[in-house]
């Protein structure tokens, strides 16, 4: 293979290309699905997991209250509806349902889920930290009352928080390895833990539509050639592609698709530390950074972004694309002087140790040269890169991948919102607060998407400390065989009612 | 022999007892909280002081690393912080790999490298002689990684005949088991070869002008008899400990090799742990790796034994 | 006997004018011109040192190579045709072309300059590591080898607790726990790379000690610091040199695999072994980005291991058979 | 010829009851003791040599370091020139050492072969001394010469030299603290004859010219009568006989002596050939020794009290001390010549007939 | 004595060997000749570096080559040219008819074989057999040799054993086979004198016994007068004299071997001035032209210092390579 076939480089942008839909009747029910990811899981427990991950893991075998689509729209299932009434959310539970353990599936078992779930020391207590009651209304319906609105709770449910697990092993500790209390489409049947996940499906799913395959097996290889040759030589069905096998695995003659996610590359900076409390300097920087260059390196697998969300999602303002900060050094310059830094400044960035956030910064550290800023950059491992910005706050900046939240909300807080965990220098704006509080509240979607319109425009005025660098699409391939796989934007990886070809 | 082999093996348990304190304090006092991961995507400082207790991480360090031992003479090595797994099952489940890999190494390292020193110190001087030192200068050089990545790009790239990664149980499928081994396991051996071949060359090249092998020809003995009997199993002593020193680096370069062709064995998850900051599944691996090493060399040491009696008594 | 003095002094000066002629030749070669009485004594051992060593054609040419590796990464920024962080993204991933005569890497950088100033990095880590090894390793070795008793005991003991470890299992450890750089990396090299060194000077020390000659200087009252470092010292150079130029290698190569990990040198300064690794992740499409650097590793080490090997030869003491 | 003060002063050299003990520590086992030496006594007089024969192992090397407190001593006395060495340390030892020197067997390690010979001469002068570099030098050349060697030596390396010269080289160096005591430690052994010769004829002019004294231990018991006034013989670390070169080689008084002194081949076609008298068996290991009188077990004369008493000093008609019971409590023996004794061990090494019995046999007799 | 107008056992005729140095090929083994009968021991003497070891070596083919070469001459065992013969055919000779001990016993013992397994390894190569049956033969010829409870210590390793032990097993492996010709290269040289003295006992007895011609390799006059019934000596890779008997150390044929027997300290008075040859050996790549001797020899006159000085026959069974001998009387042993 000759080193021109990828040297288009530069040129190819981000598209949105579907993989192949399901084909009614064409399929081998008997059939094996096989998903090859870079990570492992980290328990089979909802409350358990560590890692935002580890969900992938949990979808075939627990189903949860609503399920978010591919695109992002709220969907039902365990519950068939609901309603939103301000701060409480009520739902309607499908029926005849029961655990792979055989106990009923029920409002009760539904409360008591949802209070395990937002107990302390639960991975999801976090995420329902809002809630302040759950109760029973009937055999069928739950009503959930929030402290500052149920609008986020909608997504939140279509996530680990949502997931229903049989409330007679909730005390088990085996769950973690060997869950038995599934509610969903298939039951556990082997794991190698770091390595290899069985699934095998359960007998009269409540959703037989979205149950095609006989089996599931979610492979574990961390490196990118190794999954790519997983699917051509056949040991895997399907993978994600990083953007430098996005080239071999067409040429191998694979399915190759593509679409945008919510996750974005960013800097999130200590405005205690450095320069970085002067909104000038922040300007600055997000002037003097050539985004279409970190684009490029990406291979056009990242956009160039000027907001937390790209504009496709409910919770932007479609005006903020990245030409509000085109690349401008001297623009950048004549900011650092207003700011009084005429011979620049210097600060260290950590970056997560993997290569692409590397080559990135290594990209702006030439960037910001040009404009008289001297930035070092540290490479460190993921778990210290948090530890280092957000809990000993050392750090003067990071650069890391933000993965989409369930709910806007929840990021929003983490960066712009005093006390919030990726916001280490307690940066605050009482307008983005305020609308944040709005946000919360608001009963639908539309009505959310207003607020977060004006949210990020604020956003935009008053510079916040994270500079956003661009938006990720993800591409996957898989063979000829497999239909039915959607790419979700929010990352988590699903594969209901994939089907394979006989 | 036995009697050596109990020597060795008392003075081999205080050096891992040392050894395990050296892990346990080495790991533990390294800056960085797994603690803070663990608390999720957004902790609260109150969360992450919860996991912190959990875990013991608030126990004074001695009475840690008293439970941590004492356990692990159990067998209980504690479990991993991140994937709940039990440390010491991972390692089990994880070792078929690297031994597999260090075994498939050491043994192509072993019969070629001996063969080669051999053909070689038989004939000091000749070309086959020469070829083999420059050869084996060349081997030691070469970049074990780099040697593995030329392979993939060989092999595995441009004329796709062999795997590139990931691995195969040997009772799943043996023929795969080493398709997969092969291209990592070369890359190993390469060095430790030329290592031995160099040192099998010079010990049999040296035996041979010894005055015993003069003897040995002046008994009338045939040259087959001479080389087989009285060269090798002097020659061997040399030979037996640089094996042992190639053993142990070979299972530090387990670590990138796996890491490289994504292997999923104790290499691998000592690197990967190593950076969760999973600390009892790096002190398990640690310690699993430094027994092995150990009982490595004790193997080394007794074999002494049987090469030279001398040391039989000692 | 007095009367019989006389008579004796012509013999014994017959015999030693016998033997200097046979003495020159051993020193400087048959056909060479007897060396000049004002000659030092250091061009004297010099001399043979050199003589042999220019005699190893393999470990000349490593000399030569290594030479111009070293100048050529020192004198990176005078010749190398780009700075080695100039980005050009446009041209990224290019083969070779008349701008860059080895292509560009994944950020569009110039290829041969970076090769040329990672020769720095690789070289200095190298060396850092070794001199850290010599600092602990040697003084301690002596110490242990010379004294002996408990302190060679317990030294001897705390090494083997190093040695339990493999060299790169260790620095990743310490990495781990000090975070990752060239000099935390090149540290954590050096403490692992001490014992081995301490054991060679160790042994080194001990076979120098039963000799008889620092009986003798003993036997004089020369006090033992004056022996360490006037009779063990020279003595055991010449393991010393080997093993430093053999550990010299090995640490080039332990730099690239700690680099390649993303532990060692922090881009984006180059290093080999940091080269190597992004350029594994372009394999597909540029697999010479991969070569390069493999090669100046591979070259850099050979040249380390034939002169370490040159000097081993080289170094042997002098032996002169049939002469009791 | 000059022959040394004696008796008249108190002795240069003053050993009483010197006990050396090695120790060898091993795991799991009791500590290996050697007895190395055992209450070995002598005197050296000015300008004396004493000569000091034995088997390998039986302990000279030992006794010779241990005067120089080269090895740890476990008991007894060792004055040199009136200083008492064993209560030395550090310091003072160092000091002390300038009186008295050794010169080694081994010519080819015995020099440092990384410095050149001239920086080994210089050694002590600059250790005790304090001299300059310079005139470090230039007393190392004169002392070059003093030993036959010529000025453009000095600044050659050791291994530029033969055996012969470079045994010259260590004289020089024992001489240059002008010492009035050399240990000289089988200083021959490894040398041609001929060159041996020359060393010895070296030895013998300094002797004379300085009023050495040296204590000269060696294995060729030719050699040793050609050089010592006084000749010790050892076995098994114990001094069995000593005393002056003539008496002890004419008429051995100890069964030990008899038996090496037969043992040298002599190539004079002129001479009788003696009785030749072979040992049986090997020295005895000497971390297990015998019991009683050390040469008990391979003596042709052995008698009970043999096996159960170590026999006590005494002196010999004709001079010097001999432990031998023969000597005091053999029946009716004391005093008596060896040569005329019939051998009394019934169980070997008469009566035996294999080789590996002491046999009496004429070798080398016209046949 | 030993009758030597017989066929000799062993005959070598101008030997000449040569050995690669940094000075080219150096010739250190000059046209020996000299033969050994059946039940005769001709001892070879000489100072370090003369060519007694190489000599002996080559007559089993035992010269490490490269680096050594034999270069001309014939080495006749009875009448096969051993230097003529097939490797295979040698091999049975080596051990066998033909057998050696060596210089160092602490190296020539291999040490990581019980000396029993050793001995026995020669017998059975020759002989064949059962290994119990070779182990028991070793056993008895350790026996014979005089090591105290032999059954034993056939099971001992060579560092179980002293150095005159050591010889002593080396003595017992080379006389397993019951050989022809026994070659003894200075076997008793590294052992004390009491050690030397048994060991010179059992190879005079061994003779006597079965009738083995002895090549004794030796630097000590001594014991070639005690032991010998011929002597060869050799200087510089040359025999520069040989001698029946005890003729030698009479009257020697040679300014070398007179400086020789002059040097040796005799035990008689002490003090005397001990004679010596001036200067050293020469260096095999640089030999002086004429008689290798005549730089160091007192009565060197031109005629030394030149041409080829060639081994002459005196009449009863002596020789010289002495240019000047019918005018020199030479002083002999004391
Ligand atoms: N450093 C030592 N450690 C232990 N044992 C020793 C040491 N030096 C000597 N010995 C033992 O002490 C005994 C006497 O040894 P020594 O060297 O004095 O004998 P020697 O008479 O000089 O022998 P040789 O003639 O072989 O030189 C021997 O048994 C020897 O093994
Ligand atoms: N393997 C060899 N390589 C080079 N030269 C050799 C070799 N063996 C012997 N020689 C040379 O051959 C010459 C004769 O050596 P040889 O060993 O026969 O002497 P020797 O008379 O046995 O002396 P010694 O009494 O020391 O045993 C010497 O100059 C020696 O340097
Ligand atoms: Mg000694
Ligand atoms: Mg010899
Ligand atoms: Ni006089």
């Amino acid at each position: 293979s000759g080193g021109s076939s990828s040297t288009g480089k530069s040129e190819r942008k981000a598209e949105t290309s579907a993989c192949p839909a399901y084909e009614k009747g064409t399929n081998d029910p008997s059939a094996t699905f096989t998903w090859i990811y870079s990570v492992g899981n980290t328990s089979f427990d909802p409350d358990k997991i560590t890692t935002n991950n580890s969900q992938m893991y949990l979808y075939p075998i627990y189903d949860s209250l609503v399920h978010i689509d591919a695109k992002g729209n709220p969907e039902p299932m365990l519950a068939k509806k609901w309603s939103i009434d301000g701060k409480s959310m009520t739902l309607e539970l499908i029926p005849n349902w029961k655990y792979h353990d055989g106990t009923p599936f029920d409002a009760a078992s539904v409360k008591a889920n949802l209070d395990r779930h937002r107990a302390a020391g639960s991975w999801n207590e976090q995420a329902l930290s809002d809630v302040t009651n759950v109760t029973v209304v009937d055999a069928d319906t739950v009503k959930i009352d929030t402290a500052n609105g149920a609008a986020p709770l909608v997504a939140v449910l279509a996530s680990s928080a949502g997931m229903m697990m049989s409330p007679s092993v909730f005390d088990d500790p085996n769950q973690a390895l060997t869950p038995t209390g599934g509610s969903g489409a298939f039951t556990l049947s082997g794991y190698t833990p770091g390595s290899k996940v069985e699934y095998t499906a359960v007998k009269n799913y409540w959703s037989p539509d979205d149950l095609r395959v006989a089996k599931m097996v979610y492979l574990v290889s961390g490196d990118d050639n190794a999954r790519l040759n997983s699917v051509i030589s056949g040991a895997a069905d399907t993978t994600f592609l990083r953007a430098s096998m996005y080239d071999p695995a067409k040429q191998a003659g694979l399915v190759v698709c593509e679409a945008p996610s919510l996750s974005s590359y960013q800097i999130a900076l200590n405005t205690e530390k450095s320069e970085f409390s002067k909104k000038e300097v922040r300007q600055a920087l997000n002037y003097a950074i050539d985004r279409k260059s970190l684009a490029a390196v990406t291979n056009g697998f990242c956009e160039p972004g000027g907001q937390m969300y790209p504009e496709s999602y409910f919770a932007s303002d479609p005006d903020l694309t990245a030409d509000k900060y085109p690349y401008d050094p001297q623009k950048a310059k004549d900011l650092l002087k207003k700011a009084g830094l005429t011979n620049g400044f210097e600060f260290t960035m950590e970056v997560i140790n993997l290569d692409l956030y590397q080559q990135l910064a290594e990209v702006i550290q030439a960037n910001l040269q040009e404009v008289g800023v001297k930035m070092n950059i540290v490479p460190v491992e993921i778990n210290k890169l948090a530890d280092d910005f957000s809990v000993s706050k050392t750090a003067d900046a990071q650069m890391s991948e933000q993965k989409a939240e369930s709910d806007p909300s929840i990021q929003i807080e983490s960066y712009y919102i005093k006390g919030g965990f990726n916001n280490p220098g307690n940066w605050s704006d009482p307008e983005i607060t305020k609308l944040n509080e709005e946000g919360k509240a608001g009963a639908t979607t539309d009505e959310r998407a207003k607020t977060y319109k004006k949210l990020y425009k604020a956003a935009y005025d008053a510079v916040v400390p994270d500079i956003v660098l661009c938006h990720l699409t993800t591409p996957f391939t898989m063979n000829k065989k497999v239909m039915g796989v959607e790419i979700f934007a929010d990352a988590t990886r699903q594969f209901r009612g994939v089907a394979i070809k006989k | 022999m036995l009697r050596l082999f109990g020597t060795r093996l008392a003075m081999t348990i205080p050096l891992l007892l040392v050894v395990s304190f050296l892990i346990y304090s080495l790991i533990v006092l390294v800056p960085g909280d797994p603690a803070v991961a663990l608390a999720g995507q957004n902790p609260t400082p109150d969360q992450i002081e919860a996991v912190r207790e959990k875990l013991g991480f608030n126990d004074p360090f001695l009475l840690q690393y008293w439970h941590w031992l004492t356990d692990a003479f159990h067998a209980d090595l504690g479990k991993s912080l991140f994937t709940g797994e039990d440390v010491w099952s991972s390692i089990l489940s994880r070792l078929p790999v690297t031994l597999s890999l260090t075994f498939l190494a050491l043994l192509l390292a072993a019969i070629l490298g001996v063969a080669l020193g051999l053909v070689a110190g038989l004939r000091p001087g000749s070309w086959i002689d020469r070829l083999a030192t420059v050869g084996a200068s060349v081997g030691v050089a070469l970049p074990y990684f780099w040697v593995g990545m030329i392979l993939v790009l060989l092999f595995a790239i441009n004329n796709p005949i062999l795997p590139a990664t990931s691995y195969v149980g040997l009772t799943d499928n043996p023929f795969e088991w080493f398709k997969h081994l092969i291209i990592p396991a070369l890359s190993l051996a390469i060095a430790p070869m030329a290592v031995i071949a160099r040192q099998t060359r010079a010990s049999v090249a040296t035996v041979m002008t010894e005055d015993y092998i003069r003897t040995a020809d002046a008994k009338g003995l045939t040259r087959k008899r001479v080389i087989a009997k009285h060269a090798l199993k002097n020659a061997a002593v040399p030979v037996v400990t640089v094996f042992g020193i190639e053993a142990n680096r070979l299972i530090g370069g387990t670590v990138v090799i796996e890491q490289l062709f994504v292997l999923p064995g104790l290499g691998q998850l000592a690197y990967q742990s190593v950076f969760a900051r999973d600390f009892p599944m790096v002190q398990g691996v640690l310690l699993f790796t430094a027994a092995l090493i150990l009982l490595i060399n004790l193997i080394v040491d007794v074999s002494y034994g049987y090469f030279n009696p001398r040391i039989r008594k000692a | 006997m007095s009367d019989n003095n006389e008579a004796q002094e012509p013999e014994i000066v017959a015999d030693a004018a016998a033997d200097e002629t046979s003495a020159d030749e051993a020193a400087i070669g048959a056909g060479e011109a007897v060396a000049p009485q004002s000659q030092s004594i250091r061009t004297i051992g010099l001399k043979r040192f050199a003589r042999r060593f220019w005699g190893n054609k393999l470990a000349v040419v490593a000399s030569v190579v290594l030479l111009l590796i070293i100048v050529v990464a020192v004198a990176a920024p005078l010749i190398a045709p780009y700075r080695p962080d100039e980005i050009d993204v446009v041209n990224r991933l290019s083969g070779p072309t008349v701008q860059h005569w080895l292509g560009t890497d994944s950020l569009g950088r110039d290829t041969l300059s970076r090769l040329m100033y990672a020769g720095r990095a690789s070289l200095a880590a190298a060396a850092l590591a070794v001199g850290i090894a010599v600092v602990v390793g040697v003084p301690l070795g002596m110490l242990a080898g010379y004294v002996g008793g408990k302190a060679d005991w317990l030294l001897s003991r705390a090494a083997d607790v190093l040695m339990t470890f493999p060299a790169i299992v260790l620095a990743i450890a310490i990495i781990a726990a000090t975070g990752p750089g060239l000099t935390t990396a090149m540290t954590a090299l050096g403490v692992v790379y001490s014992p081995r060194l301490f054991r060679i000077v160790r042994s080194s020390t001990l076979g120098v000690r039963a000799e008889t000659y620092i009986e003798a200087s003993i036997s004089i009252g020369t006090p033992s610091m004056t022996i360490i470092r006037k009779r063990i010292l020279p003595n055991i150079l010449s393991p010393l040199l080997v093993q430093i130029s053999l550990l010299l290698a090995a640490a080039l190569l332990a730099e690239a695999a700690l680099s390649l990990l993303g532990l060692g040198v922090i881009p984006p300064t180059p290093s080999w072994g940091n080269m190597l690794g992004r350029g594994f992740a372009d394999i597909r499409s540029t697999p010479m980005l991969v070569v390069y650097p493999g090669i100046a590793i591979a070259l850099a080490t050979l040249s380390f291991n034939l002169i370490g090997d040159g000097l081993r030869d080289s170094f042997g003491r002098e032996t002169r058979k049939g002469d009791k | 010829m000059s022959t040394p003060n004696s008796s008249t002063q108190a002795p240069l050299v003053d050993v009483r009851g010197l006990d050396v003990t090695f120790e060898k520590k091993e795991l799991f086992k009791k500590a290996r003791v050697v007895r190395a030496v055992k209450d070995v006594s002598f005197q050296i007089a000015e300008g004396e040599t004493l000569g000091l024969v034995g088997e390998s192992g039986s302990g000279k090397s030992t006794t010779g370091r241990a005067v120089l407190q080269l090895v740890p001593v476990a008991a007894g006395d060792v004055t040199v020139a009136g200083q008492d060495l064993v209560a030395l340390k550090g310091k003072a030892l160092r000091a002390a050492r300038r009186n008295m020197q050794m010169i080694f067997q081994d010519p080819y390690s015995s020099l440092d072969p990384s410095a050149t010979v001239g920086a080994s001469i210089s050694e002590p002068l600059l250790v005790h001394e304090g001299m300059s570099a310079k005139d470090a030098r230039a007393r190392a050349v004169e002392l070059l010469e003093l030993v036959g060697l010529r000025e453009s030596h000095v600044n050659r390396y050791p291994y530029e030299f033969s055996g012969g010269q470079r045994q010259r080289v260590a004289i020089a160096r024992a001489l240059a603290l002008n010492p009035k005591f050399i240990v000289c430690d089988e200083a021959v052994s490894a040398l041609d004859v001929s060159t041996q010769n020359q060393v010895i004829n070296l030895l013998e002019k300094l002797r004379t010219e300085f009023g050495l004294s040296y204590l000269f231990i060696a294995h060729d018991l030719a050699i040793v009568r050609h050089i010592s006034h006084r000749v010790a013989v050892m076995y098994l670390g114990h001094i069995v006989e000593i005393g002056p070169a003539e008496r002890v080689y004419n008429d051995p008084a100890h069964p030990y002596t008899q038996v090496l002194l037969s043992a040298i081949p002599d190539a004079s076609p002129y001479r009788e050939k003696s009785n030749r008298i072979l040992l049986k068996g090997e020295l005895p290991d000497p971390a297990n020794p015998p019991s009683g009188c050390p040469f008990q077990t391979r003596c042709a004369y052995v008698m009970d009290i043999c096996k159960q008493q170590m026999p006590p000093m005494t002196s010999v008609d004709g001079g010097g001390d001999v432990a031998c019971h023969l000597q005091t409590t053999g029946p009716a023996l004391a005093g008596s010549p060896l040569g005329d004794l019939k051998p009394t061990n019934p169980a070997g090494p008469v009566v035996g007939t294999g080789p590996e019995d002491i046999i009496e046999t004429t070798v080398g007799a016209e046949k | 004595m030993s009758d030597t107008s017989t066929q000799p056992l062993l005959r070598i005729e101008d030997l000449q060997v040569d050995f690669a140095t940094d000075h080219g090929w150096a010739n250190v083994v000059n046209g020996v000749s000299f033969d050994v009968a059946p039940n005769e021991i001709v001892g070879l003497v000489g100072e370090s570096g003369s060519g007694k070891t190489v000599t002996s070596l080559s007559i089993l083919g035992l010269i490490p080559q490269p680096p050594g070469r034999k270069s001309g001459g014939h080495i006749w065992y009875r009448d096969k040219d051993l230097t003529e013969m097939p490797p295979a055919e040698l091999r049975k000779i080596r051990g066998n008819e033909i057998s050696m001990i060596f210089q160092e016993p602490m190296t020539s013992l291999n040490p990581a074989f019980t000396i029993g397994d050793q001995i026995a390894e020669a017998y059975r190569q020759h002989r064949g057999g059962k290994k119990k049956a070779a182990m028991d033969r070793a056993a008895q010829m350790l026996d014979l040799v005089g090591i105290p409870n032999a059954s034993r210590r056939v099971r001992d390793y060579p560092h179980e054993f002293s150095g005159g032990m050591r010889q002593r097993a080396m003595i017992a492996m080379a006389l397993v086979c019951d050989p022809k010709l026994l070659i003894a290269d200075e076997p008793t040289t590294a052992l004390d004198v009491t050690v030397q003295a048994q060991i010179l006992e059992l190879l005079s007895k061994l003779r006597d016994e079965t009738g083995t011609g002895i090549i004794f390799i030796t630097h000590d006059l001594g014991v070639v007068s005690e032991l010998c019934d011929k002597v060869v000596v050799m200087y510089a890779g040359e025999v520069v004299e040989t001698a029946v008997g005890r003729d030698l150390f009479v009257q020697p044929k040679h300014p070398y071997t007179e400086g020789l027997l002059t040097a040796m300290p005799q035990l008689g008075e002490r003090g005397e001035q001990l004679a010596s040859i001036p200067g050293r050996t020469p260096e095999p790549w640089a030999m002086p032209g004429g008689c290798r001797f005549n730089p160091r020899c007192k009565y060197t006159t031109d005629v030394c210092r030149s041409g080829v000085i060639p081994l002459e026959r005196l009449g009863d069974g002596r020789a010289s390579r002495c240019a000047r001998i019918a005018e020199l009387t030479l002083e002999g042993a004391k």
